[in-house]
């Protein structure tokens, strides 16, 4: 198998080495594909679609069908990990709890266990108490992680980043949640339920947004039915409707990179986790 | 919590948040004003436990001015530090250069915030890292070599006592 | 002007990047070379991005402005983070039992 | 009427319709399966159903006007935009698409509550994403397109397949490092394509070829389209993963899984062959359709060698498949117009095959618990519909008339005996006879020998990490029914009537094939072929 | 000769209609209902083929296409003379063999009747089907569904005698048809482009000498249900099938399917006069007369009633073949007409080695001593059968041996006629030692108590009836005789 | 020499595309370890997006974000050139192809931890002794 | 001013190998780490260079942002793999997770 | 201009990729595919392409290494190779 493998991998690469010399030069300027469709984008985006960022505007009105299944991928990635990982809740025999005044750990046997209470907090067995500076400095940062997500969801259109940067970075604050303190905290804020109706949500901002356009007579993800809608002109109602998808794509990709996290790091148990 | 707590925690926290989505975003129009708000209020409701500095904000203003100053001395404890640092690791017998150890050192701030602005202080001049801390003041720190050791706790200490003595 | 003491300072960045790098990896045990990391993290990134930032104002406009103060904010992030990734790697290396290097 | 209205209100949208619906209903299937049990599949249903029934207009209305339809997602004309393209063999995988997910779909309700218990949203979900994305890659006229709607599909079907028998993890895991092979090599096949003409829609490309035709950057990008095809498609050296993934996974993945993907890679492999690159290109230029008939040919006989190794039936399906796959190839690599039109044939007929087939497993497992070939002894009398069904399907496969499968082979044999590929007659003769002989042995057990009782036990043990907990008190039901006399007897009306649908489906087939040849298939290839 | 074409559904329905009682068959609660289901089925394919009778004697053509299953061949029924003869034979005997088999499965209270019943009706559609094909693919479809459709009659018992000899039958049947039929097919089809049955056959002008052997042979194994030779063994194996099986497809239907569909390869795709140009015709003589040969030596060891009568079978099928690659006109109708003399001769034996089963449960020759006093009426019909099958007057089979022999000399091959007397010596000698035990055997060797009886009515009535029409056909081949000469005059062009 | 620097500058981003889709490939065939099949897989994934953004770089040319006029509303058309900025495209269909990356890289995750709670290993090789036992 | 930004980046650039060897010959995961913080905090800076190397630096900066957000999250994840009582170098497969 | 830093960085993530699959620790490899990722976004922003250079950010650092370490915590660091 090794040598086949190293066989298979040096006559492939030989083969790709050897033809790179026919590809245009790298950063030419006048490669077929610098000249055929990108010249178009370049120049009318700004007309079209009044987004200064090109990326973004291909990304999210000229090839906004991609994007939605861009989108889509994410979403199936959570619900695949779902689907693989998670373990329906089981009937427990004892439960610890920690007494988070004193720092004492109890053993509940049976059903006999504290009602929701800020003193006691449910933990695993293998549960190790936080680190007092890693779980400070994550929940002063959380709060700019996340206005800097937003941040960049909202400035997708003049600057790098969109729905998936700031979904992802969204996404990761809760996660930096977790990892500083534990994922029972996180689920408490931030739940499975709401993961999952999130991130089958964004989808639904994106393809229902789509939708709508179709209804109302315009090919689907015509933006263009906004204009009336907004009272702007059409070319301001594609700017609003690529912000309206990229809202969708953030929300999916947060609730989606969460939910992968969840499963994930507590191997579908939702338990105390990584 | 208390709400009246609760809706200065939030004040706070909202009014921060503001100020950095103006300077993150330098568009001053009403559509992104209205989206900062948006989003402001959205981040501070969903965390504005977070951030329990103080509800008092005679204290919360007086700890950022005592931030204010202390910010500078610590850039320049790190110079100093770094300087110290230089030649140790230029110097072609570094073996014998160093001595690193772990020591063990009391805070008597109860403050978890005054602690970990302590341990990170330490941690960020080279040459010492803070390797424990826990809220009572414990704290075992590496230090490279004796004259980071016994440079400690020291004035960093002091300083950051005074910045959260009540 | 701007230009030189902004090009001071990044050369000033770039010498702390290289003492924190070689410190990394001249000495001898895990912890002492976290101790050289942590000049990149403080010294190096603090100089270059002053320097940088002053750059940055070379034309003063108020979205140069803004660059160069969230440049800052890179810095005052970064100071914040990077004690505490220090520290979570320190506490994993004494969990993980790794003896620190003793001077014979 | 206001039905009708309706339909004819969203007419020109169909193309669009026919994908969204499963993927809005897919979102609602996953959200609403937090709260209700019930409510996805019913969901999932109507979105399916709403799929077939478009996807039965469409074909109506390209065959009636002979028109391509073109659909502009987001407005925007072919080159810059994403469009839509309904052609004659788009509509016509679309339909075998849509009608086999939604016939494997409601016959498996059952199978699918208690498979994967509370899990259902998600799992329904997941299928409707599965069948979008395959929908997507029909119909898609952009070479980029194509690749995420790949993707889609690989994704779900990977979550599909992984939650079956223990062993399926790992055999989904080496078909998912397979499947990102392939689908990577085809990203950058797209990539080649994209470096040398500057283009991504399939039709823009397909214009600038003619003229660049010597050059190696488009060689490039139909030998590495082509090798991540070929690895999506399993044929022979890169087979491996197909028989794992499919046989250790549930039934109701299977039933989807088996039928339509390996068949939708070769219609991909057609419309790259055929529209994006030209049939010139593909095949008087290149000149690898010898080869390719070769590996065909290979393939088939390796795929019937292993099958008769086999002991499990559904192992022995997948190496079947595995054979089909190398019928269509070398059919389509023929290079004469009998050979490709046996080869898309054979797509159709292979799908409702393979698709009945995998139903039949699903019945029997659900009825026995377990899926070697000795539990289904003394069938034929237990469940006569079933095993009628199943008969004519497993005729179908060996290619007795007036079955489906008789006709399709005609094709490719009178294709070989056209293009002088003696061998590969022989290939797919044998192939034949060496199915005559698999399902025969299966036949013959399920006839003479005596019925055997069954270990109940063992009837969900492939589902082991979902259901441990709750199978008990679920089943007691099902227990209900099967413990008095020991005596398993037809299956569900549920399952047993899409069942026998496509078993006639395949008769009906067969005996259309000659209309469906002469009103679609003609169409679809281009008068350069002879 | 142009035929006047007359386009009607009527064929469909007469393949369709018993296809169509299946669901009844299954869906009935009760015996009678489904017996009758059968009865009724059977009377009104009978009925719809004899209304198409007149039509065909008057020299025309019925036909119709049912699907257009490739662009140039579709599934299409034509109903001419030959086909006629061939339906005729088949569909009034499926009559005469549901009453039997009522009988028989009723006294001996076999399980899975309903089963048996619909594929049995199944089987006769197919039948039907080969008959009335217009072309050699419809024809291949319907030899497939009959193969298939009779696998479970003929292991109906699901022992394990059954499952050896159902795998031998399938393998024979199918891998013939597969394996040799199917590329043949193929062949002509890319060779001349069409599979349509002409008069003259298709395949003149389009083949060279070589590959027209080659077609032909692959055609003649592959429709093993003729069993020639190598490809017979098949037929005793599927003897242990119950005895109304046996009697209505191993004596009528499968095999006669196999002669059918050979005869109709033969002259209508690969042309007599291919045949005769190549040689051909002198090999398939050849083969045939060997099989001829050698069967009847071989049932003369067989003492197993129903294995001798198999034996018997493959012999007699080789006349038909015989009879029409002699390519005379004569021998052509005399193997045609054996296709009905042969059928009703030797229907009526399987019959009564089912009722002798049926009433004593004695499969054996050497244990049939005496059983003609207890069962006289089924012992006479068996010397019916037998001098029919023999070819002795007065009865069916003595016509169309008459035109084989004609044939024979017409064609000049003496030696063939050697081979027909030789092989009809043999035939009454195999079948002597059954009556001499039956009739003329002592006392002290009676192996049978006062208590056995003739087997029951509804066994009893069809073997007299086909035993009757057997002696009846002797005085009056006129249907027969005239449809045979018919096809024939089509064939050799007037 | 400089001929040679200008050659290996035109191509050396088509050479490291190979590179690592070689020893993504190298990994997902050869080696052992499921996780680091994956890890490979990532690698061979991110080749591809290497090699589709190196096809949009353009010498000269600034980022693909127009420099419009002041007030980000009104559309002020000092026509932005072609020749001025990178090729947009491709980062285009690059971020979908990070995004399936990283889906793919989580679903796999998941099923090596599956493939894990049920062998116990990860090493193909001992998983294989296991099935066969 | 656009020599000295490409110089120091040149130079940064070259620095970054250093860390990177940390990365992967260091003897402990822990020393892993260490680099690839150092490396992360050199691309911070790198980045913003580049974004001068463009003369459109404040489209750089946000990435540079996001790096100093989140480049630490990966290193918590792992040093709180240690933190589950797992070992340096031995897996303690025994443990039930 | 930028590309003596290409070059470099190119060199950098091929050393970082035959290292992540080198390395005989799966923890290391998932870390060291995390600097790999560092250099990606580097070479991304080299070559302008900012938006993708933002999604490699935020990804290989915010998700994708602690996916990965959160994999290997629930199976096992050990590898044969």
């Amino acid at each position: 198998m090794k040598t086949l493998g190293q066989i298979t991998v040096l006559f492939c690469g030989g083969l790709l080495l050897f033809f790179t010399s026919d590809f245009p030069d790298f950063g030419d300027a006048n490669s077929p594909a610098s000249l055929h469709l990108s010249p178009y984008f370049i120049e009318n985006t700004l007309k079209d679609t009044a987004v200064p960022n090109v990326v973004t505007a291909i990304l999210a009105d000229y090839r906004g069908y991609d994007t939605m299944f861009e989108t889509t991928v994410i979403l199936t990635a959570g619900l695949a990990c779902f689907l693989l990982l998670r373990i329906p809740k089981r009937e427990v025999k004892s439960r610890y709890y920690l007494h988070e005044p004193t720092g004492v750990t109890l053993r509940f046997e049976g059903d006999k266990y504290p009602q929701k209470s800020d003193v006691f907090k449910r933990i695993d067995s293998n549960w190790v108490p936080y680190d007092l500076i890693i779980n400070f400095t994550c929940r002063l940062l959380i709060h700019f992680i996340q206005i800097f997500a937003l941040y960049v969801v909202a400035h997708g259109h003049y600057s790098p980043g969109g729905g998936f940067q700031g979904g992802v970075v969204l996404g990761a604050s809760v996660i930096l949640f977790a990892i500083s303190g534990n994922l029972r905290a996180a689920i408490k804020r931030f739940g499975e339920k709401t993961a999952a109706l999130f991130s089958a949500a964004g989808v639904f901002i994106y393809a229902g947004t789509g939708a709508l356009c179709m209804m109302i007579g315009e090919h689907f993800l015509n933006y263009n039915f906004l204009s009336p809608l907004l009272g702007t002109d059409r070319i301001m109602a594609r700017s609003h409707g690529i912000f309206i998808v990229e809202i969708g794509v953030a929300v999916t990709v947060m609730a989606v990179m969460i939910w992968i996290y969840y499963n994930l790091s507590s191997a579908g148990k939702q338990d105390e986790g990584l | 919590m208390k709400t009246k707590q609760r809706i200065i925690t939030f004040c706070i926290t909202f009014s921060i948040l503001f100020l950095f989505w103006v300077i993150f975003s330098g568009k001053f129009d009403l559509f992104h004003l209205s989206l900062g708000i948006f989003s402001c209020l959205l981040v501070s409701w969903v965390t504005s436990d977070f951030l329990i500095v103080t509800s008092d904000i005679s204290r919360f203003i007086r700890l950022f001015m005592g931030f204010t100053l202390y910010i500078p001395w610590l850039i320049w404890q790190i110079v100093l530090s770094t300087i110290h640092m230089i030649p140790i690791i230029f110097s072609p017998d570094i073996h014998n250069k160093i001595n690193p150890k772990i020591i063990k050192i009391k805070s008597k701030m109860r403050d978890n915030v005054g602690l970990v602005t302590f341990a990170n202080s330490i941690t960020l001049t080279p040459g010492t890292i803070t390797v424990v801390l826990n809220t009572y003041g414990d704290m075992a720190v590496h230090a490279i070599d004796d004259e980071c050791a016994n440079s400690l706790p020291g004035d960093m200490g002091k300083k950051v006592e005074a910045l959260f003595r009540d | 002007m701007i230009v030189y003491i902004s090009g001071i300072l990044i050369a000033g960045g770039l010498f702390f990047f290289l003492v924190g790098s070689i410190g990394m990896i001249r000495l001898p045990d895990f912890y002492s070379r976290l101790q050289a990391a942590g000049i990149i993290d403080t010294m190096g990134l603090l100089l270059s991005m002053s320097g940088l930032a002053i750059l940055a104002l070379n034309e003063f406009t108020l979205g140069n402005f803004l660059s160069a103060l969230k440049i800052i904010f890179i810095v005052v992030f970064v100071f914040l983070t990077g004690p505490t990734a220090t520290h979570a790697i320190v506490d994993a290396g004494i969990r993980a039992g790794l003896k620190p290097w003793q001077k014979k | 009427m206001t039905f009708f209205t309706t339909i004819f209100t969203f007419l020109p949208d169909l193309p669009a319709i026919i994908i969204i619906t499963p993927l809005l209903a897919s979102l609602l299937a996953a959200a609403s399966g937090l709260f209700n049990r019930k409510t996805p599949f019913l969901i999932a249903a109507a979105a399916l159903f709403i799929s077939f029934i478009s996807s039965i207009i469409l074909i109506m209305q390209v065959v009636e006007t002979g028109i391509v339809i073109e659909y502009r997602m987001a407005g925007w004309a072919a080159p810059m935009g994403i469009v839509y393209i309904i052609d004659h063999l788009s509509a016509l995988i679309l339909l075998v698409i849509t009608s086999a997910a939604f016939l494997n779909f409601i016959s498996n309700r059952k199978n699918i509550e208690t498979e994967f218990r509370n899990k259902e949203g998600a799992f329904n979900s997941l299928y409707l994403l599965f069948t979008s994305g395959l929908i997507g890659m029909t119909a898609t006229g952009d070479a980029f397109n194509l690749y995420v709607l790949m993707e889609i599909a690989s994704l779900s079907g990977y979550a599909l397949i992984g939650l079956g028998s223990n062993r399926s993890p790992l055999a989904t895991l080496n078909y998912l490092f397979l499947g990102t092979i392939g689908a990577t090599f085809y990203l950058l096949g797209v990539g080649y394509l994209y470096i040398a003409t500057g283009s991504l829609n399939i039709a823009d490309i397909a214009s600038i070829i003619p003229t660049m035709m010597n050059s190696s950057i488009i060689l490039f990008a139909f030998i590495i389209c082509m090798a991540g095809l070929l690895i999506k498609m399993a044929i022979f050296p890169l087979h491996g993963w197909l028989p794992n993934a499919y046989s250790d996974c549930s039934n109701v993945s299977a039933g989807l899984i088996a039928p339509l993907t390996t068949k939708v890679t070769i219609y991909i492999m057609i419309r790259i062959c055929l529209t994006l690159f030209s049939p010139e290109y593909t095949f008087n230029y290149l000149k690898i359709s010898e080869f390719m008939v070769w590996l065909a040919i290979i393939t088939i006989f390796f795929g019937s060698l292993s099958a008769l190794a086999q002991k499990d039936y559904k192992r022995m399906l997948c190496y079947i498949i595995i054979a089909e796959v190398g019928y269509m190839v070398g059919g389509f690599f023929l290079g004469n117009r009998i050979g490709i039109s046996g080869a898309i044939l054979h797509i159709v007929n292979d799908a409702a095959m393979t698709l009945a087939l995998f139903m039949a497993a699903g019945i029997f497992l659900w009825k026995t618990g377990e899926d070697s070939r000795d539990s289904l002894k003394g069938m034929f009398g237990k469940m006569p519909f079933t095993m009628a069904g199943f008969t004519l399907a497993a005729l179908s496969v060996v290619g007795v008339p007036p079955t489906c499968g008789f006709f399709s082979k005609w094709y490719l044999i009178s294709g070989g005996i056209a293009a002088g590929q003696y061998m590969f007659v022989a290939a797919l003769i044998f192939s034949s006879l060496v199915n005559a002989v698999l399902f025969f042995r299966i036949l013959e057990i399920a006839h003479f020998e005596p019925f055997k009782e069954h270990n109940h036990d063992h009837v969900y043990h492939h589902s082991h990490n979902t259901l441990l907990h709750h199978h008990q008190d679920h089943h007691d039901e099902h227990y209900e029914t099967t413990k008095h006399n020991g005596v398993v007897k037809e299956a569900p009306l549920e399952m047993l009537i899409p069942f026998i649908a496509v078993s006639i489906m395949l008769v009906i087939l067969g005996l259309y094939s000659g209309t469906i040849v002469a009103n679609i298939i003609d169409f679809v290839i281009p008068a350069a072929i002879i | 000769m142009l035929m006047e074409t007359v386009f009607s559904i009527k064929p469909v329905f007469a393949v369709l209609i018993s296809l169509l009682a299946i669901p009844g068959i299954i869906s009935s609660r009760t015996q009678n209902i489904r017996e009758t289901w059968t009865l009724v089925a059977a009377g009104i394919k009978l009925l719809i083929i004899l209304s198409m009778l007149p039509l065909i004697l008057d020299g025309k053509v019925v036909s119709f296409t049912l699907f257009q299953v490739f662009p140039d061949i579709g599934i299409s029924f034509r109903v001419d003379a030959f086909g006629m003869l061939f339906a005729l034979v088949a569909s009034s005997l499926w009559i005469v063999t549901s009453i039997y088999s009522i009988g028989y499965m009723r006294s001996l209270d076999e399980h899975s009747q309903t089963r048996y019943f619909s594929f049995f009706a199944a089987a006769i559609s197919a039948t039907i089907g080969v008959a009335f094909s217009a072309n050699l693919l419809t024809l291949y479809i319907f030899y497939e569904i009959l193969s298939l459709a009779t696998f479970p009659l003929v292991t109906h018992h699901q022992d394990k005698e059954a499952r050896s000899s159902g795998r031998k039958y399938l393998f024979y049947i199918l891998g013939g048809s597969i394996g040799f039929a199917l590329p043949a097919m193929m062949i002509t089809y890319h060779f001349t482009g069409t599979l349509d049955f002409a008069p003259h056959g298709v395949m003149a002008g389009h083949i060279n000498s070589g590959l027209a052997l080659m077609i032909s042979m692959m055609f003649l194994f592959g429709f093993a249900k003729v069993g020639i030779m190598p490809m017979h063994s098949w037929l005793p194996a599927a003897m242990v099938a119950p005895t109304p099986v046996s009697a209505l497809l191993h004596a009528v239907a499968v095999v006669k399917v196999g002669a059918f569909s050979v005869v109709r390869v033969f002259t209508g795709i690969i042309g007599t006069s291919v045949l005769a140009d190549f040689n051909i015709s002198t090999i398939v003589c050849v083969i045939a007369s060997f099989t001829i040969i050698i069967a009847s030596l071989i049932a003369l060891s067989q003492d197993e009633l129903k294995r001798r009568l198999a034996f018997s079978t493959i012999g007699q099928l080789s006349y038909i073949v015989l009879g029409v690659a002699l390519l005379s006109k004569s021998g052509m109708t005399g193997g045609m007409l054996h296709i009905a003399m042969h059928a009703f001769g030797k229907i009526t034996l399987f019959f009564c080695a089912g009722a002798i089963f049926c009433a004593t449960g004695v499969k054996y020759i050497s244990q049939m001593k005496g059983i003609g006093r207890r069962m006289p009426i089924t012992m006479t019909a068996f010397l019916i059968g037998s001098l029919s099958v023999v070819g002795f007057p007065p009865c069916g089979g003595f016509i169309s041996k008459w035109y084989l022999v004609l044939g024979t000399i017409e064609s000049g091959n003496l030696i063939f006629l050697f081979v027909l007397l030789g092989s009809s010596f043999l035939n009454a000698a195999y079948f002597f030692p059954v009556f001499y035990n039956a009739f003329f055997c002592s006392e002290d060797q009676m192996l049978f108590e006062d208590k056995v009886e003739e087997a029951p009515l509804w066994c009893v009535v069809p073997l007299v009836i086909t035993a009757s029409i057997s002696i009846l056909l002797f005085f009056y081949p006129q249907p027969f005789l005239k449809l045979a000469s018919l096809a024939v005059s089509t064939i050799m062009g007037g | 020499m400089e001929q040679i620097l200008s050659f290996i500058a035109a191509k050396a981003n088509y050479w490291a595309y190979v590179i690592l889709l070689m020893v993504g490939l190298y990994a997902m065939i050869v080696k052992n370890n499921l996780v680091k099949k994956i890890v490979g897989m990532v690698i061979f994934q991110t080749a591809v997006i290497l090699f589709y953004v190196s096809i949009g770089y353009k010498t000269g040319g600034t980022i693909p974000i127009i420099i419009y006029g002041d007030g980000h509303n009104s559309i002020i058309e000092p026509a932005a050139k072609a020749v001025d900025y990178i090729n947009p495209l491709p980062h285009v269909l690059m971020l979908t192809a990070i995004v399936v990356g990283v889906a793919t890289l989580g679903v796999a995750l998941a099923l090596a931890i599956k493939v894990y709670q049920e062998y116990g290993t990860l090493e193909e090789d001992e998983i294989n002794k296991k099935i066969r036992a | 001013m656009d020599n000295l930004i490409l110089y120091s980046s040149i130079v940064l650039s070259l620095l970054m190998a250093i860390p990177l060897y940390r990365t992967v010959m260091g003897p402990t995961v822990l020393d892993r780490f260490m680099g690839v913080n150092s490396i992360g905090t050199q691309t911070t800076v790198l980045l913003i260079m580049i974004g001068f190397l463009y003369k459109r630096v404040d489209m750089f900066i946000d990435i540079a942002l996001a790096y100093a957000l989140l480049n630490f999250i990966s290193v918590l994840a792992a040093s709180r793999y240690f933190h589950k009582s797992k070992g340096l170098t031995e897996d303690m497969e025994s443990q039930d997770s | 201009m930028i590309i003596p830093i290409d070059l470099i960085i190119l060199v950098l993530i091929i050393i970082s990729a035959i290292a992540a699959i080198t390395v005989s620790d799966l923890l290391s490899s998932a870390i060291i595919l995390g600097a790999y990722s560092f250099f990606l976004c580097l070479l991304w922003t080299v070559m302008g392409a900012v938006d993708v250079a933002f999604t490699e950010a935020t990804v290989g650092a915010g998700v994708s290494t602690v996916f990965c370490v959160a994999a290997i915590f629930h199976t096992t660091r050990r590898t044969k190779d």
